[in-house]
């Protein structure tokens, strides 16, 4: 069962590259989360349209089509960025900036999950009681700080349960990254699996990983549920 | 650019090629939800039995396969069952032998697992009365389930389900990566075939959105049937 | 106990843990009775009705259903549990219940809830279940509405519906369960006005109300339940005009 | 100009030409060749980036790196994209079977090739009644073959000879193919973008040099008891 | 209009849509002075308090804040909007208003909520934030309840708890919007008292409210809104004892 044929460390590796890609998207799936929802809500019709036009195209499209789309044409994207900077600056900036496995992967898994989460938020903020907004603003608070301060914390006891939903879903589709060649614990598993012609061998173990970090998570996500909820519960 | 994309969408081979596509997703989708829907009834039914030894092994089933990524899952089944002893000598390879097979299996098994879920919790909100009445009307348990329990589960899953089958036809993307040529698959071979990735993976991100609406219309379509007697008058 | 009483309960007790809510009813209907339970909230009337249909499984006593006795057992747990399930089946599709909150099953128009038992328990033909439903439908003044799902009436047409339910599984004996009570006020009459019809036709039936209006002149008999015990039993010009319990006086005296 | 790093697109696996060890680590013909290569023009290793075989070209077009270094035939519609260095090594193509396939009777037989490669091209026009199979990776392809599911496989014949090792059951079935050139070309070569002639002259110029000064040599004598130097 | 005058509001209008709920209200608040606003329901009490701090913008009229007149402007969609932000925040911040539902911010504790505006819009220190709220809390009779969460708290308790809240921000004028009247009839005391105590001290407030035992005893200017205009208004006494118009008259009446 422990003798993985030498192929132990990078796939323990691999793990790593699996967590660190599964945060950052997280990262910026809450990022543009929270900014898709307040778009949605905002009073502006156009930035309605462009929220909606972006949930609306991010998820009827898969995740896969987006990943080869973004990996495989994002470079080109970036390229003709800079081709365009190159021409206008008469070849005064001249870079190149690598659009990496790495980047593409993030890239599309936070978009992806930026428009699930948009909708996570945009419940999450309507079952805030509008009065305590209300009090807010009646207090002098700026915008800003009337989102920052009441809005945001007292969104997040509604938002934790779609947040620890998206994760989840999230993180099982990093394993989606290897086959646009980021050699996080699936690709390096299935290579193993198919140099060495035995796919339990390799596959079962990453499976429990996967199923032990979603189990870590639930806790997590728990402890985060009472810390959101205080002054919410009968004390 | 535009050169590029009139080359490409003049050539009657890349229309048949995605046509071909097109078809082996919306089979690969129709199946595996057929396969999955009806394990799902059983397996949900048993997922709310109160017998630990019914319900357990149920759990564990759906835990895993929501746990694990489907990509992993398909891998496992694709590349596993050529390891069993003896099925290649076995009438079933003629059917393993194709990668349509070990797909679909783990495509239903998948939504098999997902599917549970949402039956079981639209069973478990039954309203408690609607149940009693049943059972002081004098009907037995598996009148109940057939009559009662299970209709009125069924419609109120139809929104979560909904979801489900969006999210399984967008999962069937995956297939291209076991040899099928299905949407994506095409998407690839055009790629590969004209060096042209916006043309390729755009024009069928196109088509699954319309597929997506497509479902979507006919969801609202059923909900609205078969949830009329939840809408407000 | 008559040969021709429809219901025979004895010496019913029932526990929900330690808690005795019922310790021990008798009762008694003969075919055309109509009983009313009253008592105040949590003195047993709803544990008593579910126990005479098995909703619950009284602790101990016997039920006798046209002079068929209910068997009973006990299961690996040690709990007291129906011996033969199709027998308590059959013995339901004959006491029809009506329920407080109607629980009219929700995915079926009013035509689908009152012919689904018939055609599925007692096995009538579809076309005649539907020729008796709109019988029964007429008579709670609800054909009209035969294709309307409950969630789009009110609450009193959805109770007269649940009624014309029960009654087209030709009971035995009907058992409402504070058939008004979740009804707002405006409503109560029409459900009252359906119920006392089917009193004067005759319809054995047990009542459990805080409609004190009905139990006094609809009834032919009213049981006093308080704590789990029947506290005063007897014809309800007597009992209400006349209480001899303390508790019963208690009882009555705010309301008049 | 002066390269202070190149570069070099490869997919891998590809033995003997290009592979991982359990450890991570590319190796193999190319890899050990490419690095003399990338040495004698910038004093570096070459910096790889592995890329599957159908995205190969669109990402040299698109800069993730500058050069091809795995094992791609010089043919004419590839030189209509890219240019090619001088060639560094020719092979032949070879079906492997299991069960003792005959392309010349190839109806309804699931026969497998690399995505975009030469062979997938040779397939698709001359064994058209057969069912073509194509694969992102070859190592894929080769446990499909040996699993049973394609009846035969279409690869650079050392790289089919390699990734079935010891297996004795499927073997090299008919004769080695080579012909037409206008599908397999002339050899293989690195490519680059068109406009960057002046490193595919250098690299062509480090590739004649490791040719004569033996390094080259004592790479292949590595991986092949026959020669494939051109 | 005084120069002294903390608050001056002229002839303030607001529609919703079609619908003019204030139709010219004009009101000047000296320092010191309580003014109540009585009306039945619907008269826009509400509407005109809340426009008066800008959580509704009126659709025309002016706010002058202690001699600065609030500017306004008219937005792309043609709608009247306050010009300047910053004077919008700047003003709220010097007219603490007391909700009907309190709107206590929930995620934190009583001692939160009072010196959460102080410190981020006033820009006062922590530590005197809180000496300044130990202060305040003793004032409403909470300084043991500080660590509490406001859903661990009685209504009464949680109103009081606002408005030591509003007095942390050391306000020139109170807005006041029904504060008793989502409590209990046992609380209402107790916040009462408190703002009886407020007024006693000279604190300016507009206070809306529908006990008009406080309207009368506590303040000294009573304004009786009727369909968005003032009806009646003048010296509490004056106007209960001897109201002239007619509405005011039968508004009274049913009370007393
Ligand atoms: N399933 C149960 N588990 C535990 N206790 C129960 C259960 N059902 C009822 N009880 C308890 O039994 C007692 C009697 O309840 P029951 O509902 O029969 O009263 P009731 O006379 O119908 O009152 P009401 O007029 O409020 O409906 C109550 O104290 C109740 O809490
Ligand atoms: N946001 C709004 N949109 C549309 N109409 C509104 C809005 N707010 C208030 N109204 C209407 O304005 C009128 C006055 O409302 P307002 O709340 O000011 O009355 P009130 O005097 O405070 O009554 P109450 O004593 O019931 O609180 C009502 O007819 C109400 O329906
Ligand atoms: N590294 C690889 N996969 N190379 C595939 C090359 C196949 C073939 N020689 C061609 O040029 O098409
Ligand atoms: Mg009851
Ligand atoms: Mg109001």
């Amino acid at each position: 069962m422990f003798d993985f044929q030498g192929y132990g460390p990078s796939i323990f590796g691999g793990g790593i590259l699996t967590l660190e890609l599964a945060l950052l998207s997280l990262l910026l799936a809450f990022t543009l989360g929270l900014l898709g929802a307040l778009g949605k809500m905002s009073p502006s019709p156009v930035l309605r349209g462009i929220s909606s036009f972006y949930t609306t195209l991010i998820r009827g499209v898969p995740d896969l089509v987006w990943m080869m789309l973004l990996f495989f044409g994002g470079q080109i994207l970036v390229n003709t960025f800079f081709d365009f900077l190159y021409d206008v600056s008469d070849g005064e900036i001249d870079i190149f900036v690598p659009f990496n496995e790495f980047t593409a992967g993030v890239l599309t898994i936070g978009f992806i999950f930026g428009a699930y989460m948009a909708e996570t938020f945009r419940g999450a903020i309507m079952a805030v009681d509008q009065g305590q907004i209300e009090a807010g603003k009646a207090y002098g608070m700026k915008p800003m700080q009337v989102f920052k301060r009441i809005l945001f914390p007292q969104m997040m006891r509604h938002a934790i349960p779609g947040i620890a939903n998206n994760w989840q879903v999230l993180l099982k589709t990093t394993a989606l990254v290897s086959v646009i060649g980021l050699t996080d614990m699936v690709r390096l598993a299935t290579e193993a699996a198919k140099s060495t012609g035995d796919p339990f061998k390799f596959f079962i173990p990453v499976a429990i990983v996967y199923l032990g970090i979603s189990a870590i998570s639930d806790v997590i996500f728990k402890r985060l549920t009472t810390v959101y909820s205080v002054g919410v519960e009968k004390g | 650019m535009f050169d590029a994309a009139i080359k490409i969408f003049s050539n009657s081979y890349t229309w048949a090629h995605y046509w071909e596509g097109l078809v082996t997703t919306v089979q690969l989708t129709l199946l595996s939800l057929l396969v999955g829907g009806l394990l799902a009834v059983p397996l949900a039914i048993m997922r709310t039995s109160k017998n630990k030894l019914i319900n357990w092994p149920v759990w564990v089933f759906t835990y895993v396969f929501r746990g694990t990524p489907l990509l992993i899952q398909l891998y496992m089944i694709y590349y596993g069952v050529t390891l069993i002893e003896g099925i290649q000598e076995s009438f079933w390879w003629e059917i393993f032998k194709h990668a349509l097979y070990p797909t679909l299996i783990a495509f239903s098994l998948n939504t098999a697992a997902y599917t549970t879920e949402i039956f079981r919790g639209a069973i478990e909100a039954t309203p408690r009365g609607e149940i009693e009445a049943a059972k002081a009307y004098g009907m037995g348990w598996g009148l109940r389930m057939r009559r009662i329990i299970l209709p009125s589960a069924f419609r109120r899953a139809i929104p979560a389900y909904s979801n489900e089958v969006i999210f399984m036809m967008h999962a069937t993307s995956i297939a291209s990566l076991v040899t099928i040529i299905d949407l994506l698959g095409a998407a690839r071979d055009i790629y590969a075939k004209y060096y042209a990735p916006f043309e390729a993976f755009i024009f069928v991100g196109l088509i699954y959105l319309c597929l997506t609406f497509g479902i979507l219309a006919i969801f609202k379509r059923i909900e609205k049937k078969m949830l009329a007697h939840l809408a407000p008058r | 106990m008559s040969e021709n009483a429809a219901l025979v309960v004895s010496d019913i007790h029932k526990k929900f843990g330690d808690h005795e809510v019922l310790k021990g009813i008798s009762l008694t209907a003969s075919k055309g009775d109509v009983i009313s339970l009253i008592g105040s909230s949590g003195s047993g009337k709803s544990t008593f009705l579910r126990c005479i249909n098995l909703l619950e499984v009284p602790t101990s006593g016997e039920i006798q259903v046209h002079g068929e006795n209910i068997a009973f057992k006990t299961d690996k747990r040690g709990e007291r549990i129906p011996a033969n399930s199709r027998q308590v089946e059959q013995m339901r599709s004959r006491l029809s219940m009506v329920f407080q909150g109607f629980n009219l099953w929700s995915h079926m128009t009013v035509m689908e809830n009152i012919i689904e038992a018939p055609i599925h328990v007692l096995g009538v033909s579809k076309a005649e279940a539907i020729e008796r439903a709109e019988e029964h439908l007429n008579r709670v003044g609800l054909y009209e509405r035969k294709d309307y799902y409950p969630a789009h009436m009110s609450g009193g047409q959805q109770q007269r519906a649940a009624i014309a339910r029960a009654l087209a599984m030709n009971p035995d004996v009907m058992l409402f369960d504070e058939p008004t009570s979740a009804l707002d006020p405006e409503l109560v009459g029409e459900v009252l006005k359906v119920m006392r019809g089917l009193a004067e036709e005759g319809r054995t039936m047990i009542v459990v109300t805080h409609e004190m209006s009905f139990a006094r002149d609809v009834s032919n008999h009213v049981v006093y339940l308080h704590q789990g015990v029947i506290e005063e039993q007897g014809d309800p010009q007597e009992v209400f005009t006349n209480p001899k319990s303390e508790r019963m006086k208690q009882f009555l005296s705010p309301k008049y | 100009k002066d390269y202070d790093l190149i570069r070099v697109g490869v997919d891998a696996p590809y033995p003997p030409f290009e592979y991982k060890a359990p450890d991570g680590t590319l190796t193999g013909f190319e890899i050990e060749l490419g690095n003399e290569v990338c040495k004698e023009v910038t004093g570096k290793e070459c910096e790889w980036v592995i890329q599957a075989w159908d995205g190969i070209i669109p990402s040299l077009l698109a800069r993730k790196y500058d050069m091809i270094f795995s094992s791609m035939s010089i043919n004419a519609e590839r030189m209509e994209t890219v240019l090619f260095s001088d060639p560094y090594y020719t092979t032949p193509s070879a079906f492997f079977s299991a069960t003792g396939f005959d392309p010349a009777m190839s109806k309804g037989k699931r026969v497998g090739a690399q995505r975009g490669t030469t062979q997938d091209t040779y397939i698709t026009e001359f064994l058209t009644d057969a069912e073509i199979v194509r694969y992102t990776t070859a190592d894929d392809m080769v446990v499909d073959l040996k699993g049973g599911r394609l009846d035969a496989m279409f690869v650079d014949a050392p790289v089919g000879l390699e990734l079935l090792g010891d297996d004795t059951e499927v073997k090299q079935v008919g004769d080695f193919v080579k012909e037409p050139a206008r599908i397999f070309g002339e050899g293989v070569g690195a490519a680059f973008r068109k406009r960057d002639t002046d490193l595919e002259d250098q690299v062509s110029a480090a590739l004649k040099k490791l040719k004569e000064n033996g390094t080259y040599d004592a790479i292949m004598k590595k991986y092949f008891d026959f020669d494939i130097k051109i």
